[in-house]
C-alpha cells in the first residue's frame, strides 16, 4: 500500500553555484539500496521536497548512466527555492519521482542532433548530451547552441568546454548583444540569429529547443529553414506543477496533463495546445 | 415484484450500523435552511425527504477538504518521515441524491489512473453508497442534460425509491445485498419516479461548443463571477487539490487541499507569470476541463448536473448558464434540439 | 419604480456618459436576483428591482475585468451606497468615475426582510448622483443597531468559543466572503501569501479560525454590515456577529462609524492622543 | 523551582517588545539583578506600532500559554506614534477577541519604559503566576489538533 | 538548511555563572541549519572578534548567531567583525542570554534551557535574514544647538571653528544661561563673567553661528541629516537691526514693578529691560505681560525716546524654520522649587524651611545674585528683608537631593562645592560673620575640590555640622534655625539672621516636552536619556541628537563644558563625510502587490511614504502604489501592521524573520 507522495529521503552531496540565483546540487539515496535500484530516462523530472517549505519541480540534469548520484538545478524565485538556496552539504531533503516522459534517445539514434537552450534552459538539455556523448557511436553530429542575457549568466560552463572536446561535437556560446563582456570570446546576438548564422547542415536531424516562449518562437522557422520540421523539434513544458502523477490538475493544459503526458512535447503537439501555459 | 422497507425500519437499520461502529454519513439540517451530507450520531437526524440537494457533497467523505499525507521531524541535519495510513474504516453513505453517487463513480477514474491515490481508493472500497431517487428539482439541477437522471444508478450500491411512506430497495451490487440482507419485505408495487428536470443540453453539444478555444463568448458571459472557490467544493465532481507543508521548526505534516481553479493563484508562477490571469480565461478552463478534457481522457463528462454551483454561487452563476450561452450559439446539427 | 430605473438607465447609456450599468437581473424568470451587466441600451429591460436584490454591486468596482468596460453606472441600496464612501476613502474608487443611482429600499429579503434590513438607518441612500423612489422606512427609534451582538455576548467565553468551533468546523475556505466583499480587494490576499505564511491554508480548525480572526479584523472599522458574507457563505457561518461586534466596538471607543461621512479619517491608520483605554497596564 | 521533580506546569509565555522602551527596560532589569521566572520569550521588534495582531494569534498556534505586548508609554514612542496605532489596535483587537471567546487573561499590554527596570521584572512574575494558575491554553491547543 | 555559526559569550563569568555555556554550545549544534557552535571566554574582546573572523572564512558562514549581551551593546561590534570577514553584516543576529538570561534567572538548570531556547529563536531569525547595504543620504552639514547656557556656548563655537554653520537657539533674551547670574565660580574662585563673557561675545560675533535668542523650538521633522527645525521667534517689540542699545528706554520706562527673574525675584526691572549688562545681543526687550502701552494702549514712552526708532509695538511671533543635520541638546537646569506648592505634583516641597514665608530664606542661586557684582546689592551681602548685613548665615545642603519623600532620590553633586564656596564669598565680605553650614556628607571628589572644602572650614572658619535641619520659625526677627548634630550627639539651635537652602538641580522646565519633539527618552525626573551612560554618554537614542550639560543630570560647569565639546566632537564626526550612511532596517513596499489603499500614507509618523504611479513603456498608467523614501524612514514598522495584504515589509524585522522566530517557540 504505497502513498504515492511519500518522498525519499536524499542526502545532499555537493552544492555548486553557477550565477547570482542560479544553483545546481547533487543528491543521493540515504538508503544506498534504493539508490542502486533507482533508475529513470533522460528528460524526466522529479518532485524535490525542502520539510517545511513545499515541494518543486526540476528536470533531473544528470545523466541517467551515472548511478551514483542524480542532479538538478534550479534558480532562486519562490518560497521552496530560497529555501533551496540555502542548503549545504550534509543536509536531507525529498526527492519522489522520476516522472513524465522522456527525450526519445532511441529514436534520435542516428539523426544529427541540434540542441538548443536559452538561459537557466541548459539543465534540460545537459542530461540530454551528457547521454549523446557517453553513446556517442549511436548519434550523428551534434551542435550545442546555448545562450544567455550576459556572460555571467550561463549555467555549466565548464561542461561547455568539456563537450567542445568529443569529436564531430561543435558548441557554439552567444549572449546578447549588449551583454558582452570585453573577455567573452563566444558569439554574440539572439540565438536564432546564431543558429540561422551556423549554417548547420540539415537533413536527419532532430532538434531540442528549450528557453522563454519567445525564444522558441523565432528559432522555429530557422529550424524550418534548415529542413527540421514540427514533429521533430522537441521542447519542455516549464508548467506549475504540484502532485506530478496526474491527480491535483493543476497543471492541465489543454488536453493535456503536462506532469504524466509531458513535460517532454514535440513542436506538433504543442502546436495543437491552446495557448494556456 | 420488488423488495421494500418503510421509514421506521431503515432509521432502525441505521442506528444498528451506527451502533456497530461504522460511520455513517447522510444529509442533516446543521442549522436552519442549511442541509448538508454530514456524519450522523443517530438517524433521527437522518433527512430522508423534504429537501432536493445538500449545500456539499459526498465528496467530502472520499477526497476530504484537508488530509495529511505524512509527518515529518526535523533534528539538526536529519528528518524523519512518518507515512499516515489512509483511513478505512468502513462507512455508510445513506439517502445520497444520485448526481453524488455518479459522481463519485466518475471521479474513480482520475484517482486510479497511472499511480493510485491509495488515500481515495481505501475510503472508497470501505465505503458503500445507499442512494435516494430525486422525486422533485429545483431550477439549478440539470442532471438530464448530462446522462444522469433522478433514479440514475451509477456509482450506487443500494437504491431507495419513495414508495407510499416507505422506500422501494434495489440492491444492486454485493456491498448492496450484503447491507440490507434480510431486512427488506416483498411487496407486488414497484416505485414510480417523476420525470426528472427538462433536458437543457446535450454533453455533445457542448463538447463541440467547446472546440473554439478562443470563444470571445468567455470575455462576458461569466463577468459576475467573483473568482472565489464556493463552486469547485461544493461540487461533487471537482477534484483539484494543493500540496502544502504545515508545521513549526520541529516538524510538521505536508497535507492535500481542496484547491479551486477559479481562484486566481491556482496557476500563478513564482516568477509572477499567471497563464490565467483573467476571470474568464478561468471559467473557461472549468467548463473545458469538466466536458471536453475529462471526457476525452476517461469517456466520462466530469458533471452530474447536481446544480450546487449554481446554488452556492455568491451570484449564482453556477456552470449550467455558461452551458446554454455556448450552446445557444451552436447550430442544431449536434444531438437532439434543446 | 422599475420603470424609472430603466428609464434612467436606457438614457444614460444612449447618452454616452455611462459605457455599462452594473444593476440586477434575473437569467430565468424562476431563478434567483443576481448583478448583470447592460452595454446597450436595449437590454436594461432585462434589470429588475424586487425584495431579491441582495447583492452589493460596488464590489465590481475594483474589478479589472469591469473596469476595462469603461465608465460605470451602478445600482446601490443605502447599505451598498456606504461601502462605497469606504472605497472612495481608500482611494480605490475615484468618485467622479462612476455615476451612482441611489434606489430608495424598504429592505430586501422575503418573506421576512434580511437581518440587516430591520436596524438599516439608510433606506434612503446617501452621496449619489441621483435617487428613485422614496420611501417612509426608517429605523424604529433608539433602537440597539448591535442587539444580536449584545445578545450573543451574554453567553460565557466557553460557550462562545464552542459556538465558534462548531462554525468554523464547516468553513471550506472557499473565499466567497472575501469575494464577495466589496472592501476585500487586495491583489494578492494575506492567505495566499507564503513567505512566510501567515494564514493556514488548509481548511483545519486552526486555519479557520486564523482566517477568520483575520478577515473580520481587516473590516474592523470598515464594514458597512450589508451582510453579504454571511448570505453567500455556503456553510452557512453567522459572519456578520464578527464584524458587528468589531463595528459595535469601533463606534463605542472611536464614536466612528463606516461608510458614514467620506471626511473623518478611517479608525485603523490614524490616532488620537486622548484615546482613553483600561487594560494597558 | 524547588528540587521536586518539575511535573509542574511550565507555561510558555512569548513577550512582544519595543527595541526603544521595553527591551531596555528588560536589560535594566538584567542590570540589576533584578529575578523573575524564566518561562517569557522576548521577541524584539522596533516598536509597538509594528506588532500586528496576527503575531498574537501566531503565537497561541505555536503553542504558547501567554501573549505579552508591550511597549513605551504614549508620548515616548521614539518614533512618535507608533504606541497610540498599537493602543486604538488592540483596542478594537481585544473586543473581537472576546467576542470569539478567547480567553483575555491570557494576552497582556503594558508601556514599560526603558527606565522601568523593576516594573518590567514585577510585571513578568506576575503574569507568570496567573499563567500558572491558568494552566495550558488547553481551547486553543483543541484548535490546534 | 544553512550555514550558521553560533557563538556563545562566557562574559567573564556574568553568563558562564548561571548558564552551562558547555551544554548549551553541544545541545545548539542541533538546531537545524546550525554548521558548528563554539564558545569562548571574552567573545566581544579583539581575540574573541579574530576567532569570529577566522570561523567565517574557514566555514564559508552564511549567517552568525553571536549569544551573549544586549545588541543594544555590542550589534555594532559584532556586525563589523563579520564586515571585516566578508559576510554582509546584517547577517549577524544575537540573543540576549546575558540581560534577559543568566542575571535574571538563578537556577541553572532553568537558564541553561532558556539560553538554548533565545539561540534557537536567533537562529530562526537569522536564516531568513538578507544581506543588507547601508543607505547613502545626503548630509545638510548645518547644526542646531538648543539652550545657551555654557554648554550650548561651548558647542556652538566648537562646531563653528570646524568650519560648519550652527543655529543656536535660546528661549532667554540673553546668550549666557544660569552661569552669567553666577558671582564666583568653585574651585578657583574665577569670576563667571569674566570667564564667560568672551565666549558670548565670541558668539554673538562668530560667522558660523545663527543666534536666534528670545526664541522656541515649535517642531522637528525629518531625520538624522535632514532635520526641518521649525523654530518660534517670540515678538521682541524691538527692531534689532535699528537698535543701538544705548538704554534710554530702560532708563525712561515708568513701568518698575516686575520681578526681575535674572535675579530670581531679588530685584525689579523694568517693562522694556537688559536681561543683564553683559547681555549678549545687548538689546533690549518689552515684556508684553508688564507694558501698559500693549496691554491698554496708553504710555510709549520708550518709542519717543528711542534715538534709532527701533521701537515696534505690533511686533509679532515669527516662525522660522532652518535645515540641520544634527542637533545638541543644551538646556540646562532649575532648582528645585523649595516653596510649599509644587508645579509637578512628584514633588513635594519643603514648607517646613519658611521659603517664600521669611524673606531672609533664599536659595543658593539668589545667593549668588546677592554676591554678584552685576546683583541687586551690587555684590554686598545684604539680607532681603530690610537690606541688613546678616551676622551669621545658616546654609543648609541637600535640600531635596537625596531625599525621596520629596520626590528627587538623587545627589545634585555640586551643592557641596558652592555651599562651601558660599561660606567664602559671605566670610570675604563680612569678616565678622559667621557662616553655619548643616550638611549629610560632603561630596568634593574633582581636582582641588576636597581641598577647597578644607580651606573654607579651616582657614574661613565655616561651622560645618553633620545633621539635617528640622525647622526654621522666625521670632523677632531672627530666624531660628533647629537641627541636630550628629557626630556630637546634641541638638543644635542657631540664631541666624539669613538661610541660604542649597536645593536639588532639576531639568529646566519644558525639557520633556523638547525631548518628545526630538524623540528622545528622558527618565521619570525628565533628565534625558543618553544612549549608553558609559560608552555612548552624549548621544542619545535618536540617531543625530546628541546631549549635553545639565539637561542629561546634574554636573558642574567643567564636566558641562567637557560634555559640550564631546557633542560637538560627535557633530564634527558625522560632518567629517558628504553623506551620510543609515541603517537600512527601514520599510520597503512590494510595488506590484499594494492595492493602494494608503493606509501606510495615513500612519507613518515621518511621512516616509508618498503615493506613487507605475506607468508602462508607453506611459499610460498600470497602477498606482505607495513607495517608501528610504531617506525619510525610520523603521519604525507600523506600516507593516496596517497593511492589509503585507505588500509593505521592514527589513531586519521583516514577517518572514518574525513568524520563523515564532516558529521555533
Amino acid at each position: 500500500m504505497s502513498n504515492i507522495y511519500m518522498p525519499d529521503l536524499m542526502e545532499v552531496v555537493e552544492v555548486k553555484q553557477h550565477t547570482a540565483d542560479v544553483k545546481s546540487v547533487k543528491i543521493k539515496f540515504k538508503d544506498p539500496e534504493k539508490q542502486a535500484k533507482f533508475s529513470f530516462r533522460v528528460g524526466q523530472f522529479g518532485m524535490y521536497s525542502l520539510f517545511g517549505e513545499g515541494e518543486s519541480t526540476f528536470n533531473i540534469c544528470s545523466s541517467s548512466n551515472w548511478k551514483d548520484h542524480i542532479e538538478f538545478c534550479f534558480r532562486k524565485t519562490g518560497k521552496v527555492t530560497d529555501a533551496l538556496w540555502r542548503v549545504d552539504e550534509g543536509d536531507t531533503i525529498g526527492f519522489r519521482g522520476p516522472y513524465g516522459n522522456s527525450y526519445p534517445m532511441e529514436a534520435w539514434e542516428g539523426k544529427n542532433l541540434v540542441f538548443i537552450g536559452g538561459g537557466i534552459a541548459m539543465p534540460p538539455i545537459r542530461c540530454a548530451i551528457w547521454y549523446a556523448l557517453e553513446n556517442r557511436a549511436k548519434y550523428g553530429d551534434i551542435t550545442i547552441v546555448y545562450g544567455a542575457r550576459t556572460p555571467r549568466d550561463l549555467v555549466f560552463t565548464d561542461e561547455l568546454e568539456k563537450w567542445a572536446e568529443y569529436d564531430r561535437v561543435r558548441v557554439i556560446q552567444c549572449v546578447d548583444p549588449g551583454g558582452e563582456t570585453p573577455e567573452w570570446k563566444g558569439e554574440v546576438g539572439l540565438i536564432p540569429n546564431v543558429l540561422a548564422a551556423a549554417n548547420v547542415p540539415a537533413g536527419n536531424t532532430a532538434a531540442l529547443v528549450i528557453g522563454p516562449p519567445i525564444m522558441i518562437k523565432f528559432t522555429l522557422p530557422v529550424l524550418d529553414r534548415m529542413g527540421v520540421l514540427a514533429p521533430d523539434i522537441y521542447t519542455s513544458l516549464e508548467n506549475r506543477m504540484k502532485c506530478g502523477v496526474g491527480k491535483c490538475g493543476r497543471c492541465n493544459c489543454g488536453p493535456v496533463y503536462v506532469c504524466k503526458e509531458g513535460p517532454i512535447f514535440t513542436m506538433e503537439q504543442l502546436n495543437a495546445l491552446p495557448a494556456d501555459f | 415484484m420488488s423488495e421494500t422497507i418503510t421509514q421506521q425500519a431503515l432509521r432502525a437499520l441505521v442506528d444498528e450500523w451506527i451502533g456497530a461502529g461504522t460511520k455513517v454519513a447522510g444529509p442533516s439540517y446543521v442549522k436552519k435552511d442549511l442541509c448538508q451530507y454530514v456524519p450522523l450520531t443517530s438517524s433521527a437526524e437522518l433527512l430522508l425527504e423534504g429537501f432536493i440537494h445538500p449545500r456539499n457533497s459526498v465528496k467530502d467523505f472520499f477526497f476530504p477538504r484537508h488530509e495529511k499525507i505524512y509527518e515529518y521531524t526535523l533534528k539538526g541535519h536529519e528528518v524523519e518521515l512518518a507515512d499516515m495510513t489512509p483511513a478505512s474504516t468502513p462507512q455508510v453513505i445513506v439517502a445520497a441524491r444520485p448526481c453524488d453517487t455518479a459522481a463519485v463513480a466518475i471521479l474513480d477514474a482520475v484517482f486510479n489512473w497511472g499511480e493510485k491515490d491509495e488515500f481515495y481508493t481505501q475510503r472508497r472500497e470501505a465505503a458503500t453508497i445507499v442512494a435516494l431517487a430525486c422525486v422533485t428539482h429545483d431550477s439549478h439541477c440539470f442532471c438530464t442534460s448530462v446522462g444522469i437522471g433522478p433514479d440514475a444508478e451509477k456509482g450506487a450500491d443500494v437504491m431507495l425509491l419513495p414508495l407510499d411512506g416507505g422506500f422501494e430497495v434495489r440492491c444492486l451490487t454485493e456491498k448492496g445485498k450484503t447491507l440490507f440482507a434480510g431486512r427488506t419485505q416483498p411487496s407486488d408495487k414497484t416505485a414510480v419516479i417523476p420525470e426528472g428536470p427538462k433536458v437543457k443540453v446535450s454533453p455533445e453539444q457542448v463538447r463541440a461548443a467547446l472546440e473554439d478555444y478562443d470563444n470571445p463568448l468567455w470575455k462576458t458571459a461569466t463577468l459576475r463571477c467573483l473568482s472565489c472557490g464556493a463552486c469547485s467544493f461544493t461540487c461533487p465532481t471537482c477534484h483539484c487539490f494543493d500540496i502544502v507543508d504545515e508545521g513549526n521548526a520541529h516538524g510538521g505534516c505536508r497535507a492535500k487541499n481542496w484547491d479551486s481553479c477559479q481562484l486566481c493563484m491556482f496557476t500563478k508562477h513564482a516568477s509572477g507569470h499567471n497563464p490565467r490571469n483573467v476571470q474568464g480565461q478561468r471559467q473557461r478552463q472549468r467548463t473545458q476541463h469538466k466536458f471536453r478534457i475529462y471526457p476525452d481522457k476517461f469517456g466520462e463528462v466530469l458533471c452530474t448536473g447536481c446544480g450546487n454551483c449554481a446554488r452556492n454561487c455568491p451570484v449564482s452563476l453556477g456552470i449550467l448558464g455558461t452551458l446554454v450561452e455556448l450552446c445557444a450559439e451552436m447550430p442544431k446539427t449536434v444531438g437532439e434540439s434543446k | 419604480m422599475i420603470e424609472e430605473i430603466r428609464q434612467t438607465c436606457r438614457t444614460l447609456l444612449e447618452a454616452g456618459t455611462v459605457n455599462v450599468v452594473i444593476a440586477y437581473g434575473q437569467s430565468n424568470p424562476d431563478g434567483p436576483v443576481h448583478p448583470i451587466f447592460v452595454t446597450k441600451p436595449d437590454d436594461v429591460e432585462k434589470i429588475v428591482w424586487n425584495k431579491q436584490c441582495f447583492a452589493n454591486l460596488t464590489t465590481y468596482l475594483t474589478r479589472k475585468e469591469v473596469k476595462s468596460l469603461g465608465k460605470a453606472a451602478i445600482l446601490v441600496k443605502g447599505c451598498d451606497a456606504r461601502s462605497l464612501v469606504v472605497l472612495v476613502q481608500e482611494s480605490q474608487v475615484e468618485r467622479s468615475d462612476v455615476h451612482v443611482i441611489g434606489l430608495a429600499c424598504e429592505g430586501v429579503g422575503e418573506p421576512e426582510l434580511a437581518g440587516k434590513c430591520r436596524v438599516c438607518e439608510v433606506h434612503m441612500p446617501v452621496g449619489v448622483d441621483v435617487t428613485i423612489g422614496s420611501t417612509e422606512a426608517a429605523a424604529p427609534e433608539g433602537q440597539n443597531r448591535y442587539a444580536l451582538v449584545d445578545e450573543f455576548m451574554k453567553k460565557s467565553p466557553e460557550e462562545r468559543m464552542a459556538f465558534w468551533k462548531q462554525e468554523f468546523e464547516r468553513c471550506v475556505r472557499c473565499y466567497a466572503c472575501r469575494g464577495v466583499c466589496p472592501l476585500c480587494y487586495c491583489n494578492q490576499c494575506i492567505v495566499d501569501k507564503n513567505r512566510p505564511v501567515v494564514i493556514d491554508t488548509s481548511a483545519t480548525l486552526k486555519g479557520n479560525f486564523a482566517w477568520n480572526i483575520t478577515r473580520a479584523f481587516h473590516l474592523a472599522g470598515r464594514c458597512v454590515s450589508c451582510g453579504e458574507c454571511t448570505r453567500v457563505c455556503p456553510a452557512g457561518i453567522d459572519l456578520r456577529m464578527l464584524n458587528a461586534s468589531l463595528a459595535q466596538s469601533a463606534e463605542k471607543h472611536f464614536n466612528y462609524r463606516a461608510g458614514m461621512d467620506p471626511e473623518t479619517p478611517p479608525v485603523i491608520g490614524t490616532y488620537n492622543a486622548e484615546d482613553k483605554e483600561n487594560f494597558i497596564r | 523551582m524547588s528540587e521536586t521533580e518539575k511535573t509542574a506546569f511550565e507555561p510558555k509565555i512569548v513577550a512582544y517588545v519595543c527595541n526603544w522602551c521595553t527591551y531596555l527596560g528588560a536589560d535594566l532589569a538584567g542590570t540589576n539583578r533584578l529575578e523573575y521566572p524564566s518561562n517569557v520569550r522576548i521577541v524584539r521588534l522596533p516598536c509597538t506600532g509594528r506588532i500586528d495582531f496576527n503575531l498574537i494569534i501566531k503565537a497561541f498556534e505555536m503553542g504558547a500559554d501567554m501573549v505579552v505586548v508591550s511597549g513605551c508609554h504614549p508620548g515616548d514612542c521614539h518614533y512618535t506614534a507608533g504606541n497610540y496605532h498599537a493602543r486604538r489596535r488592540w483596542t478594537l483587537f481585544r473586543d473581537l477577541l472576546e467576542t470569539m471567546g478567547i480567553d483575555l487573561n491570557r494576552i497582556h499590554f503594558a508601556w514599560i519604559s526603558a527606565a522601568e527596570g523593576k516594573k518590567f521584572a514585577e510585571f513578568i512574575t506576575e503574569i507568570t503566576d496567573k499563567a500558572r494558575q491558568l494552566g495550558p491554553y488547553q481551547a486553543y491547543r483543541e484548535i490546534c489538533e | 538548511m544553512a550555514r550558521i555559526g553560533v557563538f556563545i559569550c562566557w562574559c567573564g563569568e556574568n553568563i558562564a555563572r548561571t548558564v552551562d555555556v558547555k551544554r548549551a554550545t553541544e545541545e545548539v549544534e542541533q538546531i537545524p541549519g546550525v554548521r558548528f557552535a563554539i564558545d569562548y571566554k571574552y567573545m566581544c574582546s579583539d581575540p574573541g572578534q579574530t576567532m569570529v573572523r577566522d570561523k567565517i572564512i574557514a566555514e564559508r558562514l552564511q549567517g552568525l548567531v553571536i549569544a551573549s549581551c544586549s545588541p543594544h551593546m555590542h550589534m555594532k561590534t559584532f556586525r563589523a567583525a563579520a564586515k571585516a570577514a566578508g559576510l554582509n553584516p546584517y547577517l549577524v543576529e544575537m540573543a540576549n542570554i546575558r540581560e534577559h538570561c543568566s542575571w535574571v534567572h538563578q537556577n541553572r538548570e532553568e537558564a541553561t534551557a532558556k539560553a538554548v531556547e533565545l539561540i534557537r529563536l536567533a537562529v530562526g531569525k537569522v536564516i531568513q535574514d538578507k544581506p543588507l547595504d547601508a543607505i547613502k543620504v545626503p548630509l545638510t552639514k548645518r547644526a542646531l544647538v538648543i539652550g545657551a547656557g555654557v554648554a550650548g556656548i561651548q558647542a556652538s563655537l566648537d562646531i563653528a571653528e570646524a568650519g560648519h554653520e550652527v543655529v543656536l537657539v535660546e528661549r532667554e533674551p540673553s546668550i549666557g544661561g544660569k552661569m552669567a547670574g553666577l558671582s564666583e565660580t568653585f574651585p578657583t574662585l574665577d569670576c563667571s563673567q569674566c570667564i564667560l563673557t568672551p565666549r558670548m561675545v565670541e558668539t554673538g560675533q562668530h560667522p558660523n553661528i545663527k543666534l536666534y535668542t528670545w526664541s522656541e523650538i515649535e517642531s522637528v521633522d525629518g531625520s538624522v541629516g535632514n532635520f526641518t527645525v521649525t523654530i518660534r521667534k517670540k515678538a521682541r517689540y524691538i527692531d534689532m537691526s535699528k537698535c543701538t542699545g544705548c538704554g534710554e528706554c530702560w532708563n525712561k520706562c515708568p513701568m518698575s514693578k516686575t520681578l526681575n527673574d535674572f535675579d530670581y525675584g531679588l530685584s525689579k526691572r523694568k517693562a522694556i529691560y537688559l536681561a543683564f549688562p553683559q547681555a549678549v545681543p545687548a538689546r533690549p526687550v518689552i515684556d508684553k505681560n508688564a507694558c501698559t502701552k500693549l496691554k491698554t494702549g496708553k504710555c510709549g514712552i520708550c518709542a519717543k525716546v528711542c534715538a534709532a526708532g527701533a521701537i515696534n509695538y505690533e511686533d509679532q511671533d515669527e516662525i522660522v524654520t532652518e535645515q540641520v543635520g544634527a542637533i545638541v541638546v543644551a538646556t540646562g537646569y532649575k532648582l528645585y522649587s523649595i516653596g510649599q506648592e509644587q508645579d509637578n505634583e512628584k514633588y513635594t516641597g519643603y514648607g517646613e524651611y519658611g521659603y517664600g514665608k521669611y524673606p531672609d530664606v533664599i536659595d543658593a542661586l539668589q545667593f549668588e545674585r546677592l554676591s554678584s557684582a552685576s546683583g541687586p546689592t551690587g555684590g554686598e551681602i545684604r539680607r532681603p528683608s530690610d537690606g541688613a548685613v546678616p551676622k551669621s548665615v545658616v546654609f543648609i545642603a541637600c535640600v531635596g537631593s537625596r531625599d525621596p519623600a520629596k520626590g528627587v532620590s538623587y545627589c545634585s553633586k555640586i551643592c557641596c562645592m558652592y555651599t562651601a564656596k558660599h561660606t567664602m564669598l559671605y566670610k570675604h565680605k563680612v569678616h565678622e560673620g559667621t557662616a553655619h553650614v548643616f550638611y549629610m556628607d560632603i561630596r568634593a571628589g574633582g581636582k582641588n575640590y576636597d581641598e577647597f572644602v578644607r580651606r573654607a572650614i579651616e582657614k574661613d572658619g565655616a561651622k560645618y555640622y553633620r545633621g539635617r535641619v528640622s525647622k526654621i520659625t522666625e521670632e523677632n526677627g531672627k530666624l531660628i534655625v533647629r537641627a541636630a548634630d550628629t557626630l556630637a550627639g546634641v541638638p543644635v539651635t542657631i540664631e541666624a539672621d539669613m538661610v541660604v537652602l542649597a536645593s536639588a538641580m532639576l531639568p529646566s522646565t519644558g525639557a520633556t516636552e523638547l525631548a518628545q519633539k526630538l524623540k528622545v527618552g528622558y527618565d521619570e525626573y525628565g533628565f534625558l536619556s543618553e544612549s549608553h551612560p558609559k560608552l555612548r554618554p552624549v548621544e542619545t537614542n535618536s540617531a543625530g541628537v546628541f546631549i549635553c550639560g545639565a539637561c542629561h543630570g546634574p554636573k558642574d560647569i567643567p564636566e558641562a563644558v567637557a560634555q559640550a565639546s564631546a557633542a560637538a566632537g560627535k557633530v564634527q564626526v558625522m560632518f567629517a563625510r558628504n553623506e551620510l550612511t543609515r541603517d537600512p532596517e527601514i520599510a520597503k513596499i512590494n510595488e506590484q502587490n499594494c492595492a493602494a489603499c494608503y493606509a501606510c500614507v495615513r500612519t507613518c509618523p515621518y511621512n516616509a511614504i508618498e503615493k506613487a504611479e507605475i506607468r508602462d513603456r508607453q506611459g499610460n498608467l498600470v497602477k498606482m502604489t505607495a513607495r517608501v523614501n528610504p531617506g525619510l524612514c525610520m523603521g519604525c514598522g507600523t506600516c507593516v501592521a496596517v497593511c492589509p495584504s503585507k505588500s509593505a515589509d521592514i527589513d531586519g524585522f521583516s514577517e518572514s524573520q518574525i513568524y520563523e522566530m515564532i516558529k521555533n517557540l
